[in-house]
């Protein structure tokens, strides 16, 4: 029998994926995927709360996020594509301008 | 039965492509692996009664975001690979690990708040489209107009940033601006 | 009545505040006379009172409230009784006759407005210090003498050690005052109240340990204002001010104004028979003391000031043993002919030019003639020799000494006036007799104006005759003070007389024989004792060394190494330890997106960490 | 009649946010005017204080957050109202004397604002208010030292601002705490004062609350060891800065201490008393010798200050009616004197441009009238009878006399080392030759100088002979206080120490 604990332990070990991904990569584009990795994971684990609680806002909630995401990468996309003009580089290392 | 191989062989798809998504170096592999991921994370999504969702996954991320990424990889150069020279490995894998390690601790731990009661029930009989359908058009019908406002809003930046016209103002050159200063 | 009250104490004040209003501006020969006259206006107000309390018996009066907190209250009170009233006599007297003198010898000062203020402004403070009726109001006239003291010390302040001399008077004196304030605050708060009648009617039923404490801190601040061991280095360094200050303050009015106090306390001194005693050894002590110290001293004024110090002694022998009009009586005649002594050697430094070693003057007896008589009748008064004033006063302090059996006492008060005699002789006889030394440093000595010596001739007067009031006197003040009957049988006493004045009298033949000759050899000047003595036991050198600079220097120490180094430092530490660290983490913030999503993750790990520690248990 | 207090709160605020429109040259007149006008209102508000009543007069009382307990709560009493009229006539004296042309018009202005928060700490009842100008003084002070210092302004400002600041933060715990108590024991929120001191504190707790006021009101006063603040923020400030930091801006921690650490945690006071009297007697010894060792004649008068505030709360601890008294009405005194003294250094610095002692000498001579005037302040400094000095010393010292005499003797050393500073001070810069050329020249003070530092002398002198119309409207409050005190006391020994701090006789 699958229980909630099953599916939270998904989300957990895709998490730490994206996590890995978003540590390990230092192409912009890569991080966004990673990114991506992380919401979705999420997603899992508010949708098997959804069932497992039978309520349907764990549901909603996964819709807002995907919107969310839609919106992410749009956004980021477009910068990222003004970066790589400008620096002809999505390398993370060339963004040190923060530097304190 | 069928619902425990089903997960299981959900889970190993998606942590098998997710993994080739953070390990590999070819921005192609990538892309199309975490495509392939989230379509079996729809499968999850379907197992768990949640059709509409794992339409909406279908949709969305592979169909919308991922035609997206591949269209933004365009402009990139992507024979061009990116040194993926990580700094201090240790450091990352045992941060990634440790998180892992730590949130399936506590998620394996009993859960407490047994007895939450549901705000939205689904109720029986009725499709999981439906129920979605009433209760984001009443409840959350304002977060929902929100949420189409910055989708419009994102894509509004998404062509203004990206287009060719308004780069040109927004990419000057510092030169550029000098040359503006000194009147040329 | 209460109006002569008011005019005694409030004209000096007037003067003060009228003359202070011309102080910036140059000599004005009016505010001489203007404050003269209110001195006089007071001084005879003050012997009005002397026949009213005669007749009717003391004066209360109280003015106003000052200070009122809690159960604390003190108002302006004054009393006029038989202590007070005799000792507002002799203040204003003196007060007037140097008043007067003043006009002559501040002549030529260009600060000649500014003087009458301040000494007329100290008028009112020695007023206010006698007449108040309780603690606080003594208090009150206690610092004001001192403030005026400081201010007169100080008159010349482009004198380095003019300012010097007044900064030490004025530290010295509230060193003293600190023991006085404790006395006064134990005061209050076993008797509720600083009224000297509320104090005195309780102290018979007062713990005599608290009694004892009371007259131990109110005998350090009569120590300080007396000058007695150990904090009398200051008056002689006091001799900078201008001689008539000298006279006023330094010699008849100020420096009595602890004796003052013992007699004014003389019910509780006399329950304290063993603190009186520590007080009249001390002062037997102090007599010997200054007394040698006067031998040797070539300043004119000093030696003088050593004069009134062991003067001063007598006098707190007297008190101490409770013979408290005696001590009264002895300062009043003390204040007669020791501001004679004062204002003649003012005379005298004018004629020479401020100049003050007695071994450069000599033989100016032919130049000032009245002003030498008055000087030797003074000084025949000093040594005690009858029938001038302070054969009376001085041959009874020794009899009560004799009489109380403190023999020893009596041995260092009887060599005391043997000592005295020499050294006023040796003044004399240095000053106005011998070689006339004067004329190689080219100066032509001239006697005082004649106002100035006319002025002087009551105080002369006062001096000679002043003893054979000693009986109505007695009579007088023992209505206030308890009586103090000697007990020494006829024949000893007149044997004691005899001794007293045999002493005093081969002291003056002793002086007037040695320096007829041209006095001690050189060789004198190099024995032990004589540096001893000339350098005043070393005492200002030791507070220099062994108080001053080392006050000065944990002074320096607490400022620069305490305050900077540790208290300050430490403060600046923790400031910089904040810096610092905000410095260190900065390498944080690279600039590098992953570093930063890193730091993110460590972040999320902690709070994991927390959430799985802290997670709520089933 | 009313409205008085928040009219004598907001009157200097609203001035000053009016003061932006005047334009630059009249703002000096402008600035005097108001601050005129305001101590007028003060003095209008002691005329209108009724004397026998010892309890909150002319209250106002507004819920603000009504849900938790705040409220706009003014209220004066003897213990404030004297303070209230101390801020506000030293701000005009100040205003009369300014000297300084720089952005005069700022400077004014934030003058103002620091004049709204002086008076608003004295006559807020509601602890959250008094904690918001608490922190509000700090403010304007920053911003008069920073700007108009001298060459170290900004680390002296900045040390300034932090370090008082730093100290505050745990009174606010302990107020919030506090709330929280009062909360738990009646069931309602509220942060007024009065209703504070009806609370009954544990004692364990009691004491964990006065070490949280402690810190901020010591820091303010300033006490050892936190006192290094103070000779920076002194020796750089400009003189109208000096002045109401050293007059005004003290007397709020020592105000604190009466208002706040005595009636609401005897008991802990009482537990506290000799620590924190031992620590007085440090303050007023070490100071007076670090005042001696000094070379700047600012830096003499600002340990000074530090000096007689150690008398200050030496004598609020007395726990009796002459001691608290005495310190309130210290408070005064040194607020008059100290803001004179540094009135006649920023007098001499506008002359010369230096406060060194060894570059005067001789200025007796030149500048008789400056000297006389400092020679006064410099008496009443000390202490002496008959000058206002002495009224508050002598009470304060007194009243501490019942605790310990022993103690006692250790703070009467102040009043010996007092004047020995201040002597060597005056004979240093006044006494002797005139040795320094530039000194020969200098002016005597002129008649601004003068409108500012005769009212001054006027009152070191009517004070000092008649304090009693002060004296017994702050006894009154005072008693009142020392009644609420033992009778909210936990301990018995409390009890008793406040009982037999104010009776005469007995052991001691």
């Amino acid at each position: 029998m699958i229980t909630l604990t099953h599916y939270l332990v998904l989300t957990g070990i895709l998490f730490s994926i994206g996590l890995v991904g978003v540590m390990r990569r230092t192409n912009l584009l890569m991080l966004f995927f990673s990114t991506e990795i992380l919401l979705n994971a999420i997603n899992i684990g508010f949708v098997a709360v959804s069932k497992y609680y039978n309520d349907l806002s764990g549901q909603l909630f996964a819709f807002f996020i995907i919107a969310v995401a839609a919106s992410e990468v749009a956004v980021g996309l477009g910068l990222l594509i003004l970066w790589y003009k400008r620096n002809g580089s999505v390398d993370l290392n060339s963004l040190q301008t923060m530097k304190g | 039965m069928y619902e425990i191989i089903a997960f299981y062989v959900f889970s190993a798809l998606t942590i098998g492509m997710f993994g080739i998504v953070v390990m590999s170096s070819n921005a192609l592999y990538a892309m199309s692996a975490l495509a392939g991921g989230m379509i079996f994370i729809s499968g999850f999504f379907f197992i768990l009664d949640a059709e509409f969702l794992g339409v909406v996954q279908i949709v969305v991320y592979s169909g919308a975001i991922m035609a997206l990424y591949a269209f933004g990889m365009m402009f990139f150069d992507t024979t061009r690979d990116v040194s993926e020279k990580m700094r201090s490995k240790k450091i990352a894998y045992s941060l990634s690990i440790s998180s892992a390690i730590l949130v399936v601790s506590i998620l394996c731990a009993p859960l407490v708040g047994e007895s939450v009661e549901s705000l939205y029930p689904s109720i029986e009989g009725v499709g999981n489209v439906q129920m979605i359908g009433v209760v984001l058009f009443t409840k959350y019908l304002v977060p929902f107009e929100l949420a189409a406002i910055m989708l419009l809003v994102a894509m509004i930046s998404g062509i203004v940033l990206a287009s060719k016209k308004m780069d040109e103002y927004l990419a000057i050159e510092d030169e550029e601006i000098e040359d503006v200063k000194e009147g040329k | 009545m209460e109006n002569y009250l008011y005019t005694a104490l409030f004209a000096p004040l007037a003067s003060s505040l009228f003359v202070a209003l011309f102080a910036a501006r140059p000599k004005m020969l009016f505010t001489g006379i203007v404050a003269s006259l209110l001195i006089a206006i007071s001084m005879i107000a003050s012997f009005v009172l002397l026949i009213d309390v005669n007749t009717y018996g003391p004066l209360h009066v109280t003015m106003m409230d000052w200070i009122a907190a809690g159960n604390l209250e003190v108002p302006f009170g004054f009393v006029v009784d038989e202590v007070s009233v005799i000792m507002m006599v002799t203040v204003t007297l003196v007060s007037t006759i140097v008043h007067i003198y003043s006009i002559g010898y501040m002549d030529h000062d260009k600060s000649f407005n500014r003087f009458f203020s301040y000494l007329s402004a100290f008028v009112f403070s020695m007023m206010i210090l006698v007449m108040s009726d309780n603690f606080v109001g003594l208090f009150i006239g206690w610092e004001g003498v001192g403030l005026c003291s400081w201010l007169l010390i100080g008159f010349w302040y482009h004198k380095h050690s003019a300012s010097w001399a007044a900064n030490e008077a004025f530290i010295m004196n509230r060193i003293a005052d600190l023991g006085m304030l404790m006395g006064l605050f134990l005061i209050y708060w076993t008797v509720g109240s600083f009224q000297y009648d509320e104090f005195f009617a309780s102290v018979k039923t007062m713990d005599p340990t608290i009694l004892t404490t009371i007259g131990i801190f109110l005998f350090i601040g009569a120590m300080g204002k007396s000058a007695q061991f150990p904090l009398h280095t200051w008056l002689a360094d006091a001799m900078e001010g201008p001689t008539p200050v000298s006279a006023l303050i330094h010699a008849a009015t100020m420096v009595t104004a602890g004796v003052y106090l013992v007699i004014r306390c003389g019910e509780l001194y006399t329950l304290i028979p063993d603190v009186g005693f520590a007080i009249a050894s001390l002062g037997a002590f102090v007599a010997i003391f200054a007394a040698s110290m006067a031998l040797v001293n070539n300043d004119l004024k000093r030696i003088i000031a050593y004069s009134t110090l062991s003067q001063l002694g007598y006098m707190f022998v007297a008190a101490g043993l409770g013979a408290y009009w005696i001590a009264l009586f002895h300062l009043m005649t003390h204040a007669f002919f020791k501001s004679l002594l004062f204002l003649g050697a003012g005379n005298v430094m004018h004629a020479m030019h401020d100049e003050l070693n007695i071994k450069k003057m000599g033989g100016l007896y032919g130049s000032m003639k009245a002003t030498a008589i008055l000087m030797s009748v003074a000084s025949v008064a000093l040594a005690g020799i009858y029938p001038f004033a302070g054969f009376f006063s001085k041959d009874k302090i020794l009899e009560v000494a004799f009489s109380e059996g403190a023999y020893f006492l009596w041995f260092a008060l009887f060599i005391g006036a043997g000592l005295t005699a020499f050294y006023s002789f040796r003044l004399v006889m240095l000053v106005f007799f011998g070689e006339k030394e004067y004329v190689k440093y080219g100066i032509h000595p001239h006697e005082a104006q004649p106002f100035v010596i006319y002025a002087l001739l009551p105080l002369g007067l006062l001096a000679v005759v002043a003893g054979f009031l000693e009986h109505t006197f007695e009579g007088f003040v023992t209505r206030l003070l308890s009586q103090y009957e000697i007990h020494i049988e006829h024949g000893t006493e007149t044997l004691l007389i005899a001794a007293t004045l045999g002493i005093a009298l081969s002291g003056i033949a002793f002086a007037v024989y040695m320096y007829r000759r041209g006095g001690f050899s050189k060789a004198w000047e190099e024995r032990f004792c004589y540096k001893l003595l000339s350098n005043q036991y070393y005492i200002p050198k030791l507070y220099e060394l062994y108080i001053m600079r080392p006050f000065s220097a944990l002074a320096n120490f607490a400022w620069q190494k305490i305050d900077t180094k540790v208290v300050d430092l430490t403060v600046d530490l923790i400031a910089k330890m904040v810096y610092s660290t905000g410095e260190k983490s900065r390498k944080m913030q690279s600039g590098n997106l992953s570093d930063m999503l890193r730091w993110m993750v460590v972040g999320m790990v902690v709070l994991l960490i927390l959430a799985f520690v802290y997670r709520p248990m089933v | 009649m009313e409205h008085i207090l928040s009219l004598l709160v907001f009157f200097p605020a609203i001035a000053a946010l009016l003061g932006f429109l005047v334009v630059k040259e009249s703002i000096r007149a402008y600035g005097i005017s108001v601050s005129a006008i305001e101590f007028l209102l003060s003095l209008v508000l002691w005329i209108g204080y009724d004397n026998a009543n010892a309890g909150y007069q002319f209250v106002e009382y507004y819920p603000f957050i009504s849900s938790y307990g705040m409220s706009y709560y003014l209220g004066v009493d003897g213990i404030s109202i004297f303070l209230v009229i101390l801020s506000t006539f030293i701000t005009m004296i100040a205003f009369i004397a300014l000297s300084i042309e720089k952005e005069i018009k700022n400077l004014i202005i934030s003058v103002l604002f620091l004049e709204m928060t002086m008076v608003g700490v004295f006559v807020i009842l509601d602890v959250i208010w008094f904690y918001a100008f608490w922190e509000l003084s700090l403010v304007p002070m920053l911003y008069i030292i920073g700007a108009w210092g001298s060459v170290n302004r900004m680390y002296a400002s900045i040390k300034f601002f932090l370090y008082t600041f730093a100290g505050s933060v745990l009174m606010l715990v302990g107020i919030l705490y506090m709330g929280f108590l009062y909360h738990e024991a009646t069931g309602i929120w509220s942060f007024s004062l009065p209703d504070w001191y009806l609370l009954q504190v544990p004692f364990e707790t009691q004491l964990w609350l006065f070490g949280a006021f402690f810190l901020a009101f010591a820091i303010k006063v300033p006490m050892f060891p936190f006192h290094t603040w103070l000779p920076y923020a002194h020796g750089q400030a400009p003189t109208i800065g000096s002045i109401l930091l050293a007059a005004v801006l003290l007397k709020m921690g020592s105000y604190g201490f009466v208002r706040f650490s005595l009636p609401l945690f005897p008991d802990a006071s009482v537990y506290f008393l000799i620590p924190v009297a031992v620590i007085c007697i440090i303050m007023v010894i070490y100071a007076a010798m670090i005042a001696y060792a000094q070379e700047d004649m600012k830096q003499v008068i600002a340990y000074s200050s530090i000096s007689h505030m150690g008398i200050v709360v030496l004598g609020t601890f007395a726990m009796n009616a002459e001691g608290i008294t005495g310190s309130i009405f210290l408070m005064l005194s040194h607020g008059i004197v100290s803001g004179a003294l540094f009135m006649l250094v920023g007098v001499i610095y506008d002359r010369r441009h230096t406060k060194l002692m060894r570059d005067f000498g001789g200025l007796a001579s030149v500048m008789p009238n400056f000297a006389t005037i400092y020679g006064i302040m410099l008496m009443a400094s000390v202490g002496l009878p008959l000058s206002i000095g002495f009224v508050g010393e002598f009470l304060s010292l007194a009243g501490f006399y019942r605790i310990s005499w022993i103690m006692t003797l250790f703070a009467g050393t102040g009043i010996i080392l007092g004047a020995v500073y201040m002597l060597v001070l005056y004979k240093k810069s006044f006494f002797g030759e005139i040795v320094h050329a530039e000194n020969k020249t200098l002016k005597d003070l002129n008649a601004k100088e003068l409108t500012a530092l005769i009212p001054l002398v006027a009152l070191v002198v009517i004070l000092g002979v008649y304090p009693k119309p002060v004296l017994s409207v702050i006894d009154m409050s005072v008693q009142k206080m020392l009644v609420l005190m033992e009778q909210k006391a936990v301990e018995q020994t409390t009890k008793e120490l406040i009982i037999k701090a104010n009776t005469i006789g007995g052991t001691h």
